[in-house]
Parts: C-alpha cells; structure tokens; sequence
C-alpha cells in the first residue's frame, strides 16, 4: 500500500486488513502492538506517540516497497500518533501472500524495520503521574 | 560562522526546545555538530553516542554538512 | 482458548481476535488463511473441507495448549468445515503475548501443526467442474 | 475371525463407503489391516503408506490392534 503509514486517528484493523488482501493470496498474517498496562515493572495508563512525521513516512514508504520486492508480499502499515490508552492500537502490519512463509516473514521483516528504522518516540504514562521517554536500547525484551 | 538549524524531537525537544539554531564553522563534520550541541545549556545530557538524520536519512559519520541540508538529532526510536 | 475448534459457519475474525486479546499481551500476531482462486496451476473455483471431527478437536485442544504452555501464549483457533467459495476464510490463528517473539513463534507453530496434525480433508472445486482431493505430501508449497 | 469396524474419510470415504466392516484375526498388527483393506474392492487404490488413527491418534507402526478401538484410516491430511 501506499502511504500515509502515520495517523493521528483510531486505527481500523478492517481497513488495514482489506488494503493488504486479495483473491490470488492465500495466506494473509497480521501483527498488531497494542497498548499494554504495564511495562519494565511499572504500572502505564496511557502513552504519547510523537514522530518526525516526514522522515517517518520517508522510512515507511521505504521499507513496505523493499519488503515487497523482496518477498513477493503485498503489505499495508499503519502507525498511530498521539495520545493513547491501554488497549488501544498502537500499530498493524499486515502481509498477504500466496503462501505463508512469504507472508510470516514480510510481517515479521516490516514491524523488526519499523522498530529500527522509523523515527517515532514513545513517551510513557504511569499510574504514579510520572512519565518518561522509553529507550529501547536501555532495555531487554520489546 | 554562520546560523544552523536543527530539528528536536521527542526527549531532546523538551531538554533543548525546536529548532534550535547553531552558530557553526561551515562545512560541519558530524563530531564538531555533536561536539557545539554538547555546550548548549542542558547538551552535556546528550548522549555520547547520536542519532543525526541528515536529508531525513540518518547520517554516516564521516558526512559533513554544508549547511542547506534538513539536519536532526533523533534520541532512540521507539515506535513499534 | 478451549474448543470447539471446528466450525460449520463463517469464521469471525474479530471474535476470534477478541478470544486471544489481554491487557498484559502487547503483541497480537495473527494467521488468516483465505481460499484463493488457483492451486497447482488451476483456476478454483471453491472447496468443500471435511474432518474427522472428535479427532481433530482433540488434536486441535492439544496443539493450542502445547504452545500456549511452551511460549506464555494466549492462542485462538478456528478452522471452518463444509462448502467455501473463493475469498472465504478457511483458517484463523491468533496468538497473543507480551512481547512479538512469542507471538510470532506461536502463530507459527500453531498453524504448521495444525497442517500436520488435524484430520482435515479439502476438496477442490475447478472452473472446468471437475473435482480432487487435495495432497499436500506429493505437492510442492503450501 | 471376528468383525472390525474401520472409518474412514474424504477420498478413502469415497473409494470404500464408512464405515468399512472387515473379517479379520484378532489381534491384529498394522501392516495386517493394511493387506486386508488392499483386498477389499478396489482397496489396491489405496497408498503403501497409508495413515491410521487409533482411538483418535495416529498409530505407530508395532501398534496392536485387539478390537475394542476406534479405528479410521486417514488419507493425506490437508487442513490449515
């Protein structure tokens, strides 16, 4: 799919799903990272998305045509902006592909890139009120 | 000397404010940028280790910047 | 998730979502396997699915609770039986877990052992009207 | 000689009706079952290696089988 891969609004599942599918793919795998309510130890209500939208979309574009070429997939990216709570979507990879080892590894390959390459900061909300800007490199696990 | 600017965001926007403006010897190696951040009020909280995207790439380190660029320093991504 | 595992009715993939989904699990991974218009070179054009149904209940059972014991996973399953057409979904996985290694592992492993171990039969419907069993043991893909 | 009841599905199904009663020795080894089910009408169509579940697992190959089982004979499985 083409961009915009970043929104600022609720993403629909549906809609991510339908841009990714169609009749000549068989097997169709999806990733999606929801808001949890807890993480390092610490209780989170709620976490902000900020991003350098431009460069963002740059990388995006970037790594859902490479991913694409490479693996024969069809992929549709979303990633969400803003202020979210738990339980809320915070993005949705979705890979289509006549068979499933093409589609496991397009998914798998567009959320590790996502991780590493798209400049989207994660400012973190706890129960406490305190906040902070979470460092996956200071970090195990993701 | 003359006037950079450079986009913040995120942990860096809120220690340094955005854009900040430079005055810097041009061209600029990536060292000597990092190096003019670091004596900014509140740059020793940089870390020694900086993420510098350069056009909306990230930069190599031996890229110099000739001052017409879009320069940023990004902290740790974290989207995902 | 517990049983049944096997359904004669469309599959609803948000209900299967929703079987898998916590607030502790950041990481939600999910396989969707769609009926596609060729197989082998042929144009089809639906296919009916069959199963030795107490057998593969039970082997489903035992397949969502290995992995979910063996990866900290939550697992939802759902494989539809009887007369499908084109574009329809014939097989849902979700695996949830707090974090994307655990998910992918475990909708991974839960779909290949599924194709391994479930006694489930497809019989494929062509455009020309002719009809065959499908083999996956003497084919290549999948 | 003692009656056997055997299910079977999908193609096999359609070759020999289910379920299939066979007049067999009991106990009865693996590869017995297979020689008496390739001497049913047109039993020879079915596989040298054929798959068989007792009481709803699929069976080793030293299995024996003494009667009170649920026997079926599985073509290629092909779900998923």
């Amino acid at each position: 799919m083409v961009g915009p891969y970043t929104t600022a609004l609720p993403i629909s599942q549906d809609a991510v799903l339908r841009a990714a599918v169609s009749p000549g793919q068989g097997a169709v795998v999806s990733f999606v990272g929801v808001v949890r309510d807890h993480h390092d130890g610490r209780a989170v209500v709620g976490l902000s998305y900020s991003a350098y939208l431009d460069m963002a979309e740059r990388e995006c574009g970037e790594i859902v045509q490479e991913t694409e070429a490479r693996l024969g997939a069809r992929i549709a990216l979303q990633h969400r902006i803003g202020d979210l709570a738990v339980g809320d979507v915070a993005v949705v990879v979705v890979a289509a592909a006549p068979h499933r080892d093409a589609a496991f590894d397009a998914c798998r390959a567009v959320i590790d890139a996502v991780k590493r390459r798209v400049p989207i900061w994660k400012h973190e909300h706890h129960a406490d009120g305190s906040s902070t800007w979470v460092d996956p490199t200071a970090e195990e696990g993701g | 000397m003359a006037l950079l600017r450079v986009r913040t965001f995120a942990r860096y926007a809120e220690l340094l404010g955005d854009p900040i403006e430079l005055d810097v010897q041009l061209p600029i190696s990536l060292p000597s940028l990092h190096a003019a951040l670091k004596r900014l009020p509140r740059g020793d909280l940089l870390p020694a280790k900086l993420l510098i995207a350069i056009d909306q790439r990230l930069a190599q380190p031996d890229r110099m910047i000739i001052g017409t660029e879009e320069v940023a320093i990004l902290p740790p991504l974290a989207g995902g």
